[in-house]
């Protein structure tokens, strides 16, 4: 029995988040500490993994299995294939990024300050609410179940750690606003929990539809293990019935549809990123929904490859409605999260369209999509927070000539959103070309259409930069602070990620490939070959 | 004479005493209907126990009467409670609590 | 060799990242490490080509893989790269017009304190026009392609405090990406077609593929061209462009940049060798720009304006000879060339004029500055008889070449093409006299501006007069030099074929109508601006003019189609979402509540009410049973 | 059998003096030992009695306690005996000349009673919430239900510092009756059990210490509704002994089954008619329907649990459920699976009108406990998709969600009891607002538990409900695991709100306090939080015993 890595990635993040959670109130700088410690400490055990990794060997590595739940037909089954040790790593990778632009986020603002100070006869005994402590604790949390999620090889452990995932998100957007917010406290507060409430609802009804999906899968299958019903499937001993397997992949696609976010569920999206806090944000575009598309290739097409391939055609077109519809309502945005959230809609669209165009290149473009775009999203999302907690506002108008005050923010803010529109030589580049290519392969039309998506992203990107960064300096934007060294620190290395996976992706794609292949032959398909052989 | 008759006495009466709880206001009276229909279950006990031709039915006729009896203790004990605090009688005075 | 060909871009991308990395401790070197490192490249440059001309015509192409960049199943993309004649000219070109317009830019932007910056932008900038035209495959060749977009949006926009300049950066690079998306289409179609983006193995496999998938290969290769060669229909952000430093508008959109377009058609030569309507469209395109540029140029007061008309109507000559076929691709490269040097030249020589004239851009306002500026004068004015095509400079033999080609072309179409590019040249020789006598002939026009006191027009610094004496010297003798022993043709033929078309009139004849029309040209333009004065405020001028002066409406048409109706198009989007999309949700939640308020009615406190219920209930519940058994 | 011979049953008696009827007589054997809990709880009511009798005033109050807990523990290792004994698998039997069957769900659910009435009576025990008045700690009940509200006699009894000592006896004969009725295993018990459990209900409904009119209100509202209810109960029960001539579970089966195949056809028209089978069955489910609180059956729910005392609400929420439900479950599996396709689609409808009712109302509740009984409704809903499975795994799937939900509901209404204001507690969800920031503990703690009852994973609320859907649509009532994932997103909604409420808005200057409780509610809440996350992370075991426990004898 050799050392359980793929759970102590999970579980050490979740002690630290317990030890966090543990720290004394008034000793505020100390929980942000362990936090990062912890954090970073995890993604050591991510980098051991992706190093322990052999991307020529099983399908699953580094797996674990042990009984959990008999009655249920439920192991703790663990195992990675590349796409799943990819997103670990970057999960792992960007959380420590997450605290360290939160750093402050959390800190009792002064006006909850004031208005405890105002409160009734109970505010004489100390002020009791942790947020500090709790914030950094709760991303933790999702760090470790996010990580889980991965890892999870069997579908019931999945299906937990989806729903589960959803509540410490849940007090993340709605217990630790923006703070850059329009109109007043009370009325952020509402719009906030509002937020909250909007993305915790629409991921329950789509967990708990699933969750009838994955009680029919039961009855069906008899066991959740993946491996088992792989097993199954092959040896004959399992055949779901056409319409059965339809239903069972209605049932999941629209959970992870719901959360990657797929048009026309995505409206929870730009409230929650709008609301929270820019890490928060970051959190949720950059990693959680990463389970949402993660959970398609690796269960959609796994488990049911009949019913995948039968609801191509409309996912299909559902994907390239989110792309367009994304950027286009990009464009139209005022407030700059929400903008961002809007792109990533966009996005999103791009990565779905990849995995459900069934070709070796989609996928593989989807999977590096999945990690590209959480690096330069969190470099974008979190510059502009950093641009919106200096000036306090979010609204784009509020700005102007920034790039004169503070030229390096301008700077990382434009490098971040020239990945976002996906410039060759930085990394969404890569996975984006690979996606157009792979749906042109195999449905012309849409990679077409799909291809005026880099126009449109061409488009916001830049007017969001000419109206915020360029032109005469508005009076509020004068002497703005340029970034300090935490920011730095937390802006650079991701900006040289983009740069190094834009210009080498080569060991990432190594290890997705084979993972990449699995899966094609998990659906029985064949890349279209190309009408003349000129290759030779 | 056809003992079925009793029946139709036992599930007559069972109804005029549903229906005063359904329809009559002071909590005795509607407890006395309840009273009616837990009787009207002994008759249809009786009944059925000649019928069978075995005493089950009588003994049981015996535990209604006795958890009857209890009944009414704990019951009259409430309303008057009910009565003293409120000086009425009615049910449907006792509606703090809807919605 | 080969290993060398990297480091041609190393050079300017080294030089990017220091400068825009090191921060303000570099700014007082920065320009001369910026510079410096051009001129390596540019010398690394000519060490390759001697070394190329050292070999047999057949193995002067040379081949450096770096590294493989995408491996993925079934779809390979290399960092690789190729150099040719035709690579080789164009590295010859950019590297060479690059540090000459560094050099310039030391003296031009001495007084902005962003000047490290802006030499940072020019280094990226080289570096990825490299790495355009030595790329061995199109997905690289793309990179380089977006990636001078890049540049120039950074260069256009470099004084972002301007909101105009800011915008014209923003529109330069949204209609680049336009022509991008055709690129990218382009690559698909390939790759779907063939497997393989890769020159060698695209290009020679065109004959094993359907007419149609090569047609629409090369439309969009075609669309591609347009956006970045500023052809119609993706003209329109030439003009605006020139809100940039006037170096950036000379080298990148006089002398290189926008010549990429070209570039790609001649590369994918043998696409369009195959595909016959492509060539027609590409034809008509060049046809369309070259009168459209010329029109454009001819009504402009702003004289960086006026000659950004010119150059889309020059490209527009070029992408004429590429669309001919074998018969017009040397040409085409020729002329670019050619039209680097003397466009780069007229535009250092604006600059100069502006840098004399605090910055001023109005033709109007100036007048009779021979006097004050000789050196510029000169050499605009050798750039001015080489363009218009005066015997024995260098634009006389290569767009005399085209114009010949165009009639080669022969039937109709021929007869069509020629007269069109004789009518260019016409209208060039105006334009281009036009700006001479208003610049630099006549009174001076110029008073004092807002603040009162009156510019100085005074001589440029060396760094900036040398330059352009260099590249005037280009402009006068390149021409001759390629043309005699047709150096020029037996070069390039090799990588791009060519065939002598069957012309319908001789070479002699086409060259004295050329004569003939550029005389006329001039004299029109003499009688209208040389004999009277000229009004300092433009009259109000016929039709064709004011349409002229408004990029022909085209803007017009963009802003009322595109942006308004785009913004409509999103304004509407906006409320869809939230009223929509949302609002289905939304609703059904409310309305969930509402009818969780009326069932709330029914729990009314009455015991009497609950125990109705309770009876209903049993009542159903029996007659459920009784009916369940019934039936 | 004619007339003059039915008359010759009692006239032998009476008239003729023979010894032979006498030696006819067969004394009846009772297993005392395995009837062991049930004495042992009816044993100690009936002890705390004569202490309420004989003690001194002083000592009643330790006395009690002490009595009650020890019962209560004692009569949990009894039963641990039993089912360590195998009474649970292999020696499972009718017991008690086939009044009570010791079986698997016996056990499971008179152990499940028992721990639940356990932690609950800590919360009745508890003395630290409310203000001591007159130096003397008061728990939440009347100081003396009988006087008047606000009269001198009540001031009077407040200031003697009476307590109502008087409701720990009464639990212990409640949770008696509750021991048996899951095991009644003829007709007769079955309704005396009710009774048993339910009157001393009725009374411990009206003895709250705060707002004592609601409080008598819901007494009352519960004891005529349940009166009601059990009429009809009891005259169900007289058509099925009309209909099979006996009211043991086993021979009313077997005339369904019709194994019994001779009928005298003098009987013919009440023996074995189905209609009297039918109707009777119906009221039957109705009395059992009723106390479960299923929709149309529910409405006394909301009122009385709102009215009576928090821990008697709490209480009464558990345990009443779990017995019921165990009964429900031995009726319809052991008496009338015969007719399943005659219940089956009414119950169908009753569990689906009871998921969608109880959550969809429970949407627009502004008051914390009326809030949880309505959750409470909804959850008899997704049992009964389980009973309805009519598979082993059903039963087991019924006795799991039974377990993790009871403890849940004691905790909650053990943190409802903590959340107070001048007019004790406040439970106006208004005032729960910006809980999470004065005492963050509790509010979670309160979190924790509706996210249980939400069903979310990690929880017991989630092992429990994905145990009941997979059985039921193993059971082929996929329609109804759709219907109760429906429901939960629906329900879900209120849950959250609660958490909105408690976490994301500012506290209001006049909110409540939390009081410090004593260790025995601490102990209640904890239980219940440990099991809650137990079940949640590890429920394997408790699943292995609900399985084993899982088969009814007959």
């Amino acid at each position: 029995m050799s050392f359980p890595l793929l759970t102590a990635t999970a579980a050490l993040p979740a002690i630290g988040a317990v030890a966090t959670a543990a720290v004394p109130a008034a000793r505020r700088t100390t929980a942000k500490w362990l936090a990062l410690v912890f954090s970073l400490a995890t993604l050591v055990l991510a980098g051991i993994a992706l190093a322990r990794f052999e991307p020529g060997g099983d399908r699953y590595q580094l797996t674990e299995s042990h009984a959990w739940i008999k009655d249920f037909g439920v192991r703790y089954e663990l195992g990675v294939d590349g796409i799943g040790v990819a997103l670990m790593a970057l999960t792992a990778l960007l959380i420590p990024f997450v605290i360290l632009a939160g750093w402050h986020d959390a800190d009792p603002s002064p006006s909850s300050q004031q208005s405890s100070s105002r409160g009734g006869p109970n505010e004489t005994k100390p002020y009791r609410w942790r947020p500090t402590q709790g914030f950094f604790a709760l991303i933790l949390m999702v760090e470790a179940m996010v990580i889980l999620s991965f890892e999870a090889t069997d579908v019931f452990l999945f299906y937990i750690l989806f729903e589960a995932m959803l509540i410490p998100m849940y007090f993340l957007i709605g217990g630790f606003g923006d703070r850059a917010h329009t109109g007043s406290d009370e009325n952020a507060a509402a719009q906030r929990s509002y937020a909250a409430v909007k993305f915790l609802l629409y991921n329950l009804v789509g967990g708990l539809i699933m969750l009838a999906a994955v009680i029919g899968l039961y009855v069906v299958a008899g066991t959740f293990s993946l491996s088992e019903i792989a097993e199954a499937r092959a040896s004959g001993s399992l055949s779901m019935a056409t319409s059965t397997e339809r239903w069972l992949f209605l049932g999941f696609f629209f959970a992870f549809a719901v959360k990657a976010p797929l048009w026309p569920l995505h409206t929870w999206l730009p409230n929650a990123m709008g609301e929270a806090t820019s890490p928060v944000a970051v959190l949720i575009t950059a990693v959680v929904d990463k389970v949402g598309t993660f959970a398609m290739l690796r269960f959609c097409l796994q488990l049911f490859p009949e019913a995948s391939k039968w609801a191509t055609p409309v996912i299909v077109v559902l994907a390239l409605i989110s792309i367009v519809y994304g950027a286009l309502l990009a464009v139209g945005q005022r407030d700059i999260k929400r903008l961002i959230a809007y792109a990533s809609i966009s996005h999103f669209g791009f990565i779905v369209l990849g995995i459900f165009a069934m070709t070796s290149q989609g996928q593989s473009g989807a999977t590096l999509y999945m990690v590209n775009h959480g690096i330069s999203t969190a470099a974008l999302m979190l510059v502009a927070g950093f641009l919106i907690t200096r000036r306090g506002s979010r609204l784009i108008a509020d700005y102007g000539g920034v790039q004169k005050v503070a030229p390096i923010l301008a700077g990382t803010f434009l490098i971040g959103g020239l990945a976002t529109l996906s410039l060759p030589g930085l990394a969404p580049f890569v996975s984006e070309f690979l996606v157009l290519v792979g749906a042109f392969s195999a449905y012309p039309a849409a990679g077409i259409i799909a291809t005026t998506g880099i126009v449109l992203a061409a488009l916001y990107v830049l007017v969001l930069y000419q109206r915020t960064m360029t032109g005469p300096v508005k009076a509020e934007v004068q002497g703005m602070a340029d970034l300090k060294v935490r920011e730095l620190v937390v802006v650079l290395p991701l900006i040289a990620l983009l740069l190094f996976l834009g210009v080498y992706p080569k060991p990432l794609t190594e290890i997705v490939n084979p993972a990449v292949q699995h899966t094609m032959s998990d659906v029985q398909k064949k890349d279209p070959q190309p009408e003349v052989e000129a290759a030779k | 004479m056809n003992p079925v008759y009793y029946l139709y006495l036992a599930a007559l009466l069972f109804t005029i005493g549903a229906a005063g709880v359904l329809i009559r206001r002071n909590a005795i009276v509607v407890f006395m209907c309840v009273e009616l229909m837990l009787n009207a279950c002994n008759l249809a006990f009786v009944t059925f126990s000649r019928m069978h031709g075995n005493l089950d039915g009588q003994i049981i006729a015996f535990f209604t009467m006795v958890v009857a009896a209890a009944e009414v203790v704990v019951g009259l004990a409430i309303i008057v409670s009910v009565f003293r605090s409120r000086h009425s009688a009615s049910v449907d005075d006792a509606s703090l609590m809807k919605l | 060799m080969e290993n060398l060909i990297a480091l041609l871009v190393a050079a300017p991308l080294l030089g990017a990242a220091v400068l825009l990395c090191g921060g303000r401790r570099l700014d007082r070197a920065g320009h001369w490490l910026g510079t410096l490192l051009a001129a390596v490249s540019f010398v690394i440059g000519v060490v390759l080509f001697l070394d190329m001309l050292g070999k047999g015509a057949e193995d002067r192409t040379l081949h450096q893989k770096l590294f493989s960049w995408i491996p993925v199943e079934g779809f390979q993309a290399d960092v690789a790269f190729q150099l040719d004649q035709l690579s080789m000219t164009f590295v010859l070109l950019i590297t060479g017009v690059g540090t000459l317009i560094h050099i310039y830019s030391i003296g031009y932007m001495e007084h902005d304190e962003r000047r490290r910056r802006f030499f940072g932008y020019l280094n990226l900038f080289l570096a990825a026009m490299l790495i355009l035209v030595i790329a061995d495959n199109y997905l690289l060749l793309y990179v380089g392609w977006e990636g001078v977009g890049l540049a120039s949006y950074l260069l256009i926009g470099f004084w972002q405090h301007k909101p105009s300049a800011a915008t014209a950066a923003k529109k330069a690079f949204l209609v680049n990406r336009v022509g991008d998306m055709g690129l990218s289409i382009a690559i698909m179609l390939m790759f779907t077609t063939f497997g393989t983006f890769a020159f060698g193995p695209v290009l020679e496999a065109t004959g094993e593929t359907s007419e149609g998938k090569l047609t629409a290969i090369g439309l969009m290769l075609l669309l591609a061209a347009c956006g970045k060669s500023a052809q119609v229909p993706l003209q329109s952000w030439l003009g605006d462009a020139m809100e940039g430093p006037t170096p950036v508008s000379a080298l990148i959109h006089a002398a290189t940049m926008v010549t990429a377009g070209v570039y790609l058609i001649v590369r994918s030569g043998a696409i369009f060798n195959a595909a016959p309507d492509a060539q027609l469209v590409v034809v008509v395109v060049g046809a369309v720009t070259l009168l459209f540029g010329a029109i454009v140029g001819c009504a402009k007061d702003d004289i960086k304006k006026a000659l950004a008309g010119s150059t889309m109507s020059q490209i527009g000559y070029m992408i004429l000879a590429a669309g001919l076929g074998p018969i017009g691709y040397v040409f085409a490269i020729m002329h670019l060339v050619t039209h680097g040097f003397f466009k780069a030249g007229l535009f250092l020589g604006a600059g100069s004029v502006m840098h004399g004239m605090n910055d001023e851009v109005d033709m109007r306002k100036y007048g009779g500055l021979r006097k004050y500026m000789p050196v510029t004068f000169i050499t605009f004015g050798l750039g001015y008889l080489a363009i218009i095509g005066f015997p024995g400079l260098s634009g006389f033999f290569s767009k005399d070449k085209i114009i010949e080609a165009a009639f080669a072309k022969g039937g109709t179409e021929g007869w069509i093409l020629g007269s069109v590019a004789l009518l260019g040249a016409a209208i060039t020789a105006f334009y281009m006299t036009r700006v001479m006598l208003l610049t630099f002939f006549g009174e001076k026009r110029w008073q004092p501006d807002a603040e009162g006191h009156e510019p100085h027009p005074h001589e440029s610094p060396k760094s900036m007069t040398i330059p352009m004496i260099i590249l005037a010297f280009g402009s006068v003798f390149a021409g001759g030099f390629f043309s005699i022993g047709d150096r020029f043709l037996n070069w390039l033929e090799p990588v791009t074929g060519h065939s002598h078309g069957h012309a319908p009139v001789s070479a002699t004849t086409v060259t004295a109508a050329t004569m003939v029309v550029l005389v006329i040209g001039v004299a029109i333009a003499w009688t209208m601006y040389g004999r009277k004065p000229v009004p300092v405020v433009a009259p109000r001028g016929s039709l064709l003019t004011r349409a002229a002066r408004r990029d022909l409406l085209q803007d017009d048409f963009n802003h009322v189609v595109l942006v308004r109706g785009g913004e409509h198009l999103t304004r509407s989007l906006v409320y869809v979402d939230h009223t929509l999309v949302d609002g289905v949700v939304n609703g059904t939640a409310a309305s969930m509540g509402g009818l969780s308020g009326r069932l709330r009615k029914l729990q009314n406190g009455y015991a009497r009410t609950y125990a109705v219920s309770m009876f209903g209930g049993t009542a159903v519940l029996i007659a459920a049973t009784l009916l369940m058994r019934a039936v | 059998m004619s007339a003059t011979a039915v008359h010759s049953l009692w006239t032998m008696a009476g008239g003729v003096t023979s010894a032979a009827p006498v030696e006819k007589f067969k004394a009846p054997v009772i297993e005392y030992t395995q009837l062991a809990p049930v004495l042992i709880v009816i044993g100690v009511a009936v002890v705390g009695v004569l202490v309420e009798a004989f003690v001194p005033r002083r000592a009643r109050y330790y006395t009690q306690v002490f009595l009650t807990v020890v019962a209560l523990a004692a009569a949990f290792a009894a039963v641990v005996g039993l089912a360590a004994g195998g009474y649970g698998t292999t020696k499972a039997h009718i017991a008690a000349m086939g009044a009570i069957a010791i079986d698997g769900p016996t056990l499971f659910l008179q152990g499940t009673i028992l721990l639940t009435s356990m932690v609950a009576v800590f919360t009745f025990a508890e003395r630290r919430l409310d203000p001591a008045s007159h130096g003397k700690h008061v728990d939440s009940f009347a100081a003396q239900a009988a006087s008047v509200p606000g009269s001198d006699s009540e001031k009077a009894a407040v200031k003697a510092g009476f307590t109502t000592t008087e409701v720990f006896p009464l639990v212990l004969f409640s949770v008696a009756g509750m021991l048996v009725f899951p095991a009644a295993n003829d007709l007769l018990t079955l309704f005396v059990a009710l009774e048993v459990f339910s009157l001393p209900l009725y009374l411990l409904c009206a003895v709250a210490r705060r707002k004592r009119l609601m409080s008598q209100e819901a007494a009352v509202k519960y004891f005529l509704l349940g009166a009601f209810s059990s009429a009809f109960l009891l005259f169900g029960i007289a058509l099925l002994y009309g209909y099979a001539g006996s009211v043991s579970y086993a021979a009313i089966a077997n005339v369904v089954d019709g194994s019994v195949t001779q009928i005298d056809p003098a009987l013919a028209d009440t023996m074995g008619n189905d209609a009297l089978l039918l109707i009777g069955g119906a009221m039957v489910l109705t009395g059992l329907l009723f106390k479960v609180g299923a929709v149309p059956f529910h409405m006394w729910t909301p009122d009385v649990y709102q009215g009576a005392p928090t821990p008697v609400t709490g209480f009464m929420a558990a345990a009443t459920k779990v017995a019921a439900f165990g009964a429900l479950l031995r009726l319809l599996y052991v008496v009338l699976p015969g007719l399943a396709w005659d219940w089956r689609p009414v119950m169908w409808a009753v569990a689906i009108i009871t998921m969608l009712g109880g959550a969809i109302v429970a949407i627009t509740q502004t008051d914390i406990k009326r809030l949880l009984a309505y959750s409470s409704i909804a959850h008899a809903g997704f049992i009964l998709a389980g009973v309805i499975a009519t598979t082993p795994d059903g039963i087991s799937s019924v006795l799991f969600y039974l377990g993790a939900y009871s403890f849940v509901t004691v905790g909650a209404f053990a943190v409802v009891t903590l959340v107070r204001d001048a007019g004790g507690e406040a439970t106006h969800l208004s005032k729960w607002a910006g809980l999470g920031r004065r005492s963050p503990l509790v509010a979670a703690v309160f979190a924790v538990f509706l996210l249980a009852f939400a069903g979310i994973p990690l929880t017991s609320g989630f092992s429990g409900k994905f145990a009941v859907f997979k059985a039921a649509a193993d059971g082929g009532a996929g329609g109804l695991v759709v219907v109760g994932v429906i429901s939960s997103a629906i329900a879900a909604f209120f849950y959250i709100r609660v958490i909105v409420l408690m976490f994301f808005s500012e506290p209001k200057a006049d909110g409540p306090t939390v009081a410090v409780p004593s260790p025995l509610t601490m102990t209640t809440i904890a239980v219940g939080v440990a099991v809650t996350l137990v079940l949640g992370l590890a429920p394997q075991y408790f699943l292995d015993l609900a399985s084993q426990a899982g088969v009814f004898v007959r």
